[in-house]
């Protein structure tokens, strides 16, 4: 093994060299730069493996061959040895981004990196407090160098006022370190442990300490002069600021009030959690790429500095929380400043470049996951552990603040990333090279490694060990393919799964499994319509289905929560891709994330920091004072999923905007997710209260109230798949109902409705969009009798609507019977109204859907229109079929079931004898009804053949018109605000008050950003007089608390 | 014919033009190609009326036009001043209901048109439109010397004079205007007739359909329809 | 209950005296109604003759198969209604097929009909058709939903779904019908009775003068006919249920004769001195009275 | 009296012609064409006569003129003033007056198609009134034949006779000629 000190010498004596030789011949100067940063990489490297593995121990190096305090002495440990392996990459990576700026500047500014590099990497290393300041000196007179490599002018500016703020942090850091040595007698990290801190003096010098190391963290509100570097530096330069200078200042923050005492954190997580919301907040108004990193690391970096303040809850997985979000910020912030070297406009929609490269995207995509703390990145498990340890150490407001950030940064990171999807792509906005695209693989690469990395951490569930997500990556590599052989290769994937899992499920997870898996195959047969490589979509679409195979796979808290993220994250991509989906898929995630918060915080309070903890010991937590608490934060999340009407503003838009194939997965297969989860959570937890409330009355009327409030906002749509999607919040609300009326016949009836909903509402998203295809409108009044050119759609539309009316003999009927036979013993009286108003309503839109489609006047440009892809007929035909099935033998999927929830509530209310169903209170013979009703068809239809067999066939403008004639097929086609009347007497239902709290709450964040801005003058002076006031502030807090 | 000046009639524009919606035009579909749309093809069934055979069974023959004799139904269209003769049919004092006649309020389901009085060239157009739409066996009555031969609009420039010239007439109720009493009676002459097999006006209309479009179209001038309105 | 082959037959004879039952006693309200207003009416069998004069007509036209296919929607409608209810308490024979289900079954397929009958109107391609089906959709949402609350309140009161059960409870007397046992949710679902009979002042739906006639406007000839027979049947069909719900039940021929026109000349009486409601005025009045009682009814019981 | 006073009032503005009363409350006078929007606005904003009651028009086929009588009524005085303008019957052309009261537009567009006196700017001037598919001269113009017309368009029954009324109700009543 060589010796870490290498690292600091090759850095110093190459920088020295470099001054010695022919400045000329930049090109060997810049390799010569090149090699020093990569040994020292190698080293670095050599040493994290070594120290991981175990093959080496701690080094204790003490420079002068003294023992400390008389000599400096340096630790190489495993954390040391990794943020080293990050900053000298990081170096290296660096000088290749700023590689244009560097050759032209010479050989000086490459001594400077490589001292930058140096002093960062000493600055982990070092034991002493006094070599620390060295350190500091040395990054800050490095750093205003190499702002200065800037070509933006308000650089010089950045660079001065930098010096100005680093001279007050030296000041500061010098006479605290006097202090200290007055206090300890040493400068020793580690003596300062040994010596009592008692007397005042040793307080003030820990203060002076730790306030100049945190100032040097860019905290809000101190923190306009490191913004200003973000923005005007080279940002080659500004990753190594951020990820490399940044990440090696918390360590020394580490370092320090390691020894000083827990007293000490509180300080630290009051203004990490300030900086990390503050910064957010300030970010989502931010219009320059560069800036908005700029607010995101100082965020970060916050967040970190919160995380410290906990170390004393953390115990044994503090390393590996901090270590995972510093990893995830280094790594994802490097990588993001590298891109934004290659995109040439520096407004946030500019990043639309990028959408001609589709690695670009994908590495776009990581680092934003990665920031947020998505799966499978470090920063998810960080995470993870991080809630658990601070619920079982009952600091809920630190979680939340903490959660609450990292809602605000996911706003504003996925609204640029939906930007880049999305907006209009400049010409030549990407200026995109091998060199520079290299180094962006790189940081990728290295994300993902660090993913799996974390995941095979002790006791960890490692995600992207699975098969599912196995799938999912292996479907990234599979892109250069043509669509249709990678659709087969997902549906025999999905099918395959399917036969390896199907076998060890429960009747109620195998109905589950089929509607997601299988079904998720069917939809996906649509999708051999798409000719070319359809980018994006197969990736996006195996996430979310590994997602859901492992949701149902889960057996542990962990597990659930990451099949979950997982589903989110690939849904959103999928909503994504639709045309004008960018706003509703960021309120899509949005929602999906601060409901998989809640989730989250429901399982740390239900699993008391116990990891791994199995979902089955959620029951343990049913009789404890906290269940309720555990049964709300789980409800929200789920219903979050599910679009209860009050949590539902994501859904239409998400719905109606995706694409044909896509709106059927996340309508018919997505929803199913949060029915699921709730499933659980009332299996094991049972009915609770709150306060007195029976909680599951609460869900029984919020489902009530999106059943009826679902529909009659779909009566009021003009856009066709917009009104299936407030069905699809209707429907939902039929079935959170039915599950939450805690009885086995609810249970079957949401059951019912997980299969049924399932069926017709892709049937119907997928008839509705093969007229899309072919009408390019998705407005129902621009459209009107393609009944004749689209017999088949026509067909399917039908079948839905009357299976999903609920009217015999098709399957919605055996839902509405199960729905009476559950309601008669249920004390639940007053939710039923809105249940019963809500089913005649639903008839209305569904009429609607069909009449202004299909029914009515054909008008001009569509008179020569073909029936819908055929593919995209298949899958319909094949839920025709399965419709017609299973409404006469409604028992091949329901009587297990039955038995298993039977097995659940202990009773069997319903009695299954031949074809025919009985309860305590009614009968339903299927086979009978459909018998019958088929037979007077029949023969009335017979009767009416007989006598009208030889009617004349008329055209569309062949009515009676009160003696004239129609003059336009646009102006006799009654369509456009079909139900006026009901409009008039019901429309106060429409007004948009949930809309309009939302946009109250999102309007409050981005003022409170706009007003935050303001602060930020531009003004040297001013950024001092903050630092200044900043640490007047800090001291006047803390001092007050500690001493 | 003495009245006749031969020198008087001036058309200046013999042929008017078809009108605007009923042009052919070119629209471009979803996909962008275009397409020509030819509205009286398109729109309008283009079939000509057919002669319906009476039933084969002479018996069943009968019985139906029992039947039909026995429950006319009018279509609820006032074309002149003899409408207003039509309310008082609905009253006490008359009640037609009890001989089987109602009102309806569509021709699809209405099967006698009273024609009840003057017809002007504009309601002409709409009375043939509500003819041709009414299904068969259908009957037509003309009420008032108007429809006879033109009665005090006989030298108007805008009112037709002989009724039967352009739709089969079955029976013209004289007077002018005829009172509900003599509309009464006349409803029971058409009963007779119905009963008698001989109300084939749909048929008689089909057999001389070129007959009636060619006086049809010698007084509309802007023929802005279908040969016939199915 | 099972099935055997006789019922068919059984079920055909039932069918027979209702739709004659249906067809006389809707003349015989209509000539009552001629008579308050003075005029001697039409005669009672008047409407055999329109049927025999629509299956008579010679020319038809066509607008489409779902066009085609509405009306047999319609009267499988009425017909399947009458067929999954029993009609005869007691009777071994007018029990039709009742075995196929119960209560729900009867609830939910009222809407067969209307969906096919709206779905053949709509292809017509006749805005006033349209017209008319936005305007009964929008005014059963309201209407149908006082019965809903009554017919859960008496399943409830009787613990049970199955309409013979329910009829077989109220035996005995007059005074264990529903109409006394529970008179909320019998005046609740009289709401909802009035409210469908598509009479005055509930009539918008078909609206002679504005919209003529609505939904059926483009129908005429066997179509026609097939739904005039509905028209007989179905009204017979809905009080039926009422009857056996509420009222009762009928024990015999007789019985079910007059309670069938006591309650058919309900809505008969409440139409002819009531002018019409515009839609957004019926929903409103139906939340204003008819929720209102159904919500005392059910929670009540 | 009032309506003298009112003529001399007007008269001092506008260039009137004779002040011709019919009874009190009823007037006529007849201005040159220029003068005409000045006067109806003065009377509708001024004087209160808020209320066109009609439009129509005179063919003075002998004259070569049309005349366009436009009736106002003031509702407060009850008082009617019929305007006269004559117009060239070759060139037949009117000022539209729709923007004064948007009734007027109807009666244009009636006299466009009865008598073919043009109003340019009037709104659906050129769009059939009451007649469609009208190809002969304008039906109200007095050189059109209305009796010649309907013979040579209409079909006649054979058979009609006309009787002079007075000779007819004679020879009914007293067949026997006393």
């Amino acid at each position: 093994m060589v010796s870490p000190v290498l690292i600091l010498a090759i850095g110093l004596g190459t920088a020295f060299s470099l001054g010695l030789m022919k400045p000329a011949r930049t090109r060997v100067l810049f390799g010569i730069t090149l090699t020093a940063l990569g040994v020292m990489s190698a080293i670095a490297l050599g040493w994290t493996l070594a120290l991981a593995t175990g093959a080496a121990q701690t080094a204790e190096i003490h420079t002068a061959g003294v023992a400390p305090p008389f000599a400096i002495n340096l630790r190489v440990g495993l954390p040391e040895a990794a943020l080293l392996s990050l900053i000298t990459l990081t170096g290296l990576l660096a000088a290749l981004s700023m590689r244009a700026a560097l050759l032209r500047l010479g050989r000086g500014s490459q001594a400077v990196l490589l001292v930058l590099v140096m002093a960062v990497s000493g600055l982990v290393m070092t034991r002493d407090l006094f070599n620390l300041f060295v350190f500091i000196e040395l990054i800050a007179i490095a750093t205003a160098g190499l702002v200065l490599l800037s070509q933006d002018e308000r650089a010089i500016g950045a660079g001065f006022k930098y010096l100005v703020v680093s001279q007050i942090i030296s000041i500061l850091l010098l006479v605290g370190i006097i202090f200290t040595y007055h206090a300890t007698g040493s400068l020793n990290i580690d003596d300062i442990t040994v010596a009592p801190v008692a007397f005042r003096g040793a307080s003030l010098a820990m203060f002076l300490l730790l306030i100049a190391l945190i100032v040097e963290l860019k905290p809000f509100p101190a923190n306009g002069w490191a913004l200003d570097i973000y923005t005007s530096a080279h940002p080659g330069f500004s990753a190594l600021f951020s990820a490399a200078t940044g990440s090696a200042a918390l360590f020394v923050v580490d370092k320090v009030v390691a020894p000083a005492g827990t007293e000490w954190l509180p300080l630290l997580t009051g203004i990490g959690l300030l900086s990390f919301v503050a910064s957010n907040i300030v970010a989502l108004r931010q219009e320059n790429d560069r800036r908005l990193l700029g607010y995101s690391s100082v965020g970060q970096l916050g967040l970190i500095l919160a995380v410290i303040g906990q170390r004393d809850v953390l115990g044994d997985a503090y390393l590996y929380v901090a270590g995972g979000l510093i990893l995830s910020h280094a790594v994802a912030k490097a990588g993001l400043f590298w891109m934004s070297s290659m995109v040439r406009g520096r407004k946030l929609e500019d990043w639309a470049a990028l959408r001609t490269r589709a690695p670009m995207v994908l590495a776009f995509a990581t680092f934003v996951a990665m920031l947020v703390g998505l799966p499978p990145f470090p920063g998810f498990y960080a995470k993870w552990d991080l809630a658990q340890a601070l619920v079982a150490a009952g600091r809920l407001p630190v979680l939340t603040l903490i959660l609450l950030g990292v809602l605000i940064e996911s706003a504003y990171l996925f609204r640029w990333f939906g930007y880049a999807i999305k907006r209009e792509a400049a010409e030549n906005g990407l200026a995109s090279n091998p060199v520079d695209c290299g180094i962006t693989f790189a940081t990728v690469a290295g994300g993902w490694a660090l993913g799996y990395l974390w995941g095979n951490g002790p006791e960890q569930f490692n995600l992207l060990a699975t098969l599912p997500a196995i799938t999912a990556v292996v479907f990234i590599l599979l892109e250069p393919l043509d669509a249709r052989i990678k659709n087969g290769l997902a549906i025999a994937a999905l099918l395959g799964w399917f036969a390896m899992v199907a076998g060890d499920y429960d009747p109620m997870r195998l109905i589950f499994a089929a509607v997601m898996i299988p079904g998720g195959a069917v939809i996906l047969l649509a999708s051999f319509t798409e000719k070319g490589r359809r980018l994006g979509f197969y990736p996006s679409a195996m996430a979310m289905y590994a997602g859901l195979a492992l949701l149902l796979e889960a057996t542990t808290f962990f597990e659930f929560f990451a099949a979950w993220e997982v589903m989110t994250l690939g849904s959103y991509f999928l909503i994504l891709r639709g045309r004008m989906s960018e706003p509703h898929a960021l309120s899509y995630i949005l929602f999906s994330l601060g409901g998989a918060f809640a989730i989250l915080t429901g399982f740390a309070l239900a699993s008391g920091g116990v990891q791994p903890h199995p979902i089955d010991g959620l029951q343990d937590v049913a009789a404890a004072d906290l269940a309720p608490w555990v049964f709300v934060l789980l409800a929200a999340g789920f219903l979050t999923k599910t679009a209860a009407m009050g949590l539902h503003i994501w859904l239409p838009g998400a719905h109606a905007e995706a694409e044909t194939d896509v709106s059927p997965m996340v309508s018919g297969i997505l929803l199913k997710a949060g029915l699921f989860g709730l499933f659980l959570m009332l299996m094991q937890l049972g009915r609770q209260s709150l306060y007195g409330v029976d909680l599951t009355v609460v869900l029984a009327y919020i489902g009530a109230i999106s059943a009826f409030l679902g529909a009659v906002l779909a009566v009021f749509q003009e856009d066709a798949k917009r009104l299936l999607a407030y069905s699809s919040i209707s429907q939902m609300g039929y079935a959170l109902f039915g599950v939450a009326l805690m009885n086995h016949l609810g249970w079957l009836l949401a059951m019912m409705f997980v299969i049924n909903h399932y069926v017709y509402k892709s049937m119907l998203f997928l008839a509705v969009g093969g007229v899309y295809k072919r009408t390019h409108t998705k407005l129902m009044y621009q459209m009107g009798g393609l009944i004749t050119l689209m017999p088949f759609s026509f067909v399917s539309v039908l079948v839905g609507i009357i299976a999903m009316s609920g009217v015999p003999p098709l399957s919605g009927f055996g839902g509405r019977w199960i729905f009476y036979n559950a309601i008669m013993d249920a004390d639940l009286r007053l939710p039923l109204i809105l249940i019963f108003m809500a089913g005649p309503v639903g008839f209305l839109y569904l009429f609607r859907l069909i009449h202004t489609i299909f029914l009515g006047q054909l008008k001009d440009p569509h008179r020569k229109l073909k029936e819908a892809p055929v593919w995209i007929l298949v899958p319909q035909m094949i839920f025709v079929a399965f419709l017609i099935a299973f409404a006469v033998l409604p028992g091949m999927a329901l009587q297990k079931v039955d038995g298993y929830i039977g097995s659940i509530f202990g009773d069997q209310p319903l009695v299954w004898h031949g074809r025919a169903i009985t309860s305590e209170f009614g009968y339903w013979n299927p086979v009978a009804i459909m018998a019958v009703i088929v037979m007077v068809f029949v023969a009335v239809f017979a009767i009416l053949i007989a006598k009208n067999h030889d009617a004349q066939m008329v055209k569309q403008f062949n009515i009676v018109f009160s003696a004239e004639r129609p003059y336009r097929p646009e102006t006799t086609h009654f369509a456009w605000n079909f139900f006026a009347p009901y409009r008039k007497a019901m429309g106060f239902l429409e007004t948009p008050v949930v809309t309009s709290f939302w946009g109250g709450v999102t309007g409050g964040i981005n003022g409170a950003g706009e007003f935050t801005r303001r602060f930020y003058s531009g003004n040297g002076q001013t950024y001092a007089a903050h630092v200044l006031l900043f640490v007047v502030a800090v001291y006047l807090i803390a001092m007050g608390g500690i001493a | 014919m003495k009245d006749v000046d031969d020198k008087f009639l001036k058309n200046i524009e013999t042929e008017f033009p078809l009108r605007e919606e009923l042009r052919p035009r070119r629209v471009t579909t979803p996909d962008g190609q275009e397409i020509e749309i030819e509205p009286l093809k398109d729109y309008f069934c283009e079939a000509a009326p057919k002669v319906h055979p009476k039933a084969y069974i002479p018996i069943v023959e009968d019985f139906y036009n029992w039947a039909r004799a026995n429950s006319l139904w009018i279509l609820g269209f006032g074309t002149g001043c003899g409408a207003i003769e039509m309310r008082p049919l609905m009253t006490p004092r008359f009640d037609a209901y009890r001989y089987g006649i109602q009102w309806r309020p569509t021709p699809r389901q209405a099967n006698l048109l009273m024609i009840s009085g003057y017809l002007s060239v504009k309601t002409l157009k709409r009375a043939i439109r509500a003819y041709e739409q009414m299904q068969g066996p259908k009957y037509v009555v003309g009420l008032g010397s108007c429809t006879i031969n033109g009665g005090m609009y006989w030298d108007s420039y805008n009112t037709i004079k002989r009724l039967d010239q352009y739709l089969p007439v079955d029976l013209y109720i004289a007077g002018c205007m005829p009172r509900p009493e003599a509309l009464l009676a006349g409803f029971m002459e058409l009963k007779k007739l119905i009963k008698a097999g001989k109300g084939e006006g749909a048929n008689k209309y089909a057999e001389n359909f070129a007959t009636y479009k060619a006086n049809q179209k010698s007084v509309i001038k802007d023929w802005d329809m279908p040969d016939y309105n199915w | 209950m099972t099935f055997e082959w006789i019922q068919i037959p059984y079920a055909l004879l039932t069918l027979f005296i209702i739709l004659n039952y249906g067809l006389l006693m809707t003349a015989v309200v209509r000539k009552l109604a001629a008579r308050v207003g003075g005029r001697p009416g039409i005669p009672v069998y008047q409407n055999y003759i329109d049927l025999v004069k629509n299956f008579a007509l010679r020319s038809k036209i066509s607008h489409g198969v779902m066009y085609y296919l509405g009306p047999v929607f319609r009267l499988t409608g009425g017909i399947g209604l009458i067929l999954f209810v029993p009609t005869i308490y007691g009777s071994s024979w007018a029990q039709n097929f009742a075995f196929a289900g119960d209560l729900v079954l009867a609830l939910y397929f009222v809407f067969f009909g209307t969906l096919g009958m709206a779905l053949g109107a709509g292809e017509s391609g006749h805005p006033h058709s349209a017209i008319g089906v936005s305007r009964g959709l929008s005014q059963v949402t309201m209407a149908e939903l006082p019965l809903a609350l009554a017919v859960y309140a008496i399943a409830v009161q009787y613990q049970t779904l199955s309409i013979t059960e329910i009829v077989a409870a109220q035996q005995g007397g007059l005074f264990n019908w529903t109409l006394f046992t529970n008179p909320l949710a019998v005046v609740a679902a009289m709401f909802a009775f009035v409210g469908t009979m598509m009479r005055s002042p509930f009539d918008v739906v078909l609206a002679p003068q504005e919209i003529p006639i609505g939904p059926p406007t483009e129908y005429h000839s066997a179509y026609l006919a097939l739904m005039q027979t509905n028209r007989a049947i179905f009204p017979i069909a809905k009080t039926i249920i009422y009857m056996n719900l509420f009222f009762g039940g009928a024990t015999s021929w007789a019985e079910f004769a007059i309670k069938a026109f006591l309650l058919y000349m309900i809505p008969a009486v409440i139409g002819v001195v009531h002018p019409r409601f515009r839609v957004e005025q019926s929903i409103r009045f139906f939340l204003k009275w008819g929720l209102p009682v159904g919500v005392l009814a059910i929670l009540t019981v | 009296m009032e309506m003298r006073h009112l003529h001399a009032l007007l008269k001092q503005r506008h260039s009137l012609g004779q002040l011709e009363p019919k009874g009190g409350k009823l007037a006529f006078v007849t201005v040159p064409r220029e003068n005409l929007r000045g006067l109806l606005t003065e009377l509708r904003d001024v004087h209160g006569f808020t209320h066109l009651v009609l439009l129509t028009a005179v063919d003075w086929m002998e004259d070569g003129l049309f005349q366009l009588t436009y009736m106002l009524n003031n509702r407060g005085r009850d008082m009617t003033l019929g305007i006269r303008v004559m117009l060239d019957r070759q060139e037949a052309q009117g000022d539209s007056i729709h923007d004064l009261w948007p009734t007027a537009a109807t009666y244009q567009r009636e006299l466009k198609e009865m008598f073919g006196i043009d109003f340019p700017g009037s709104p659906r001037i050129d769009e059939e009134f009451i007649l469609e598919g009208w190809t002969d001269l304008p039906p109200y113009r007095r050189d059109f034949d209305s009796l010649a017309y309907s013979q040579q368009t209409y079909a006649e029954r054979p058979g009609r006779v006309t009787h002079d009324p007075r000779e007819y109700m004679k020879s009914k009543l007293y067949p026997d000629g006393v």
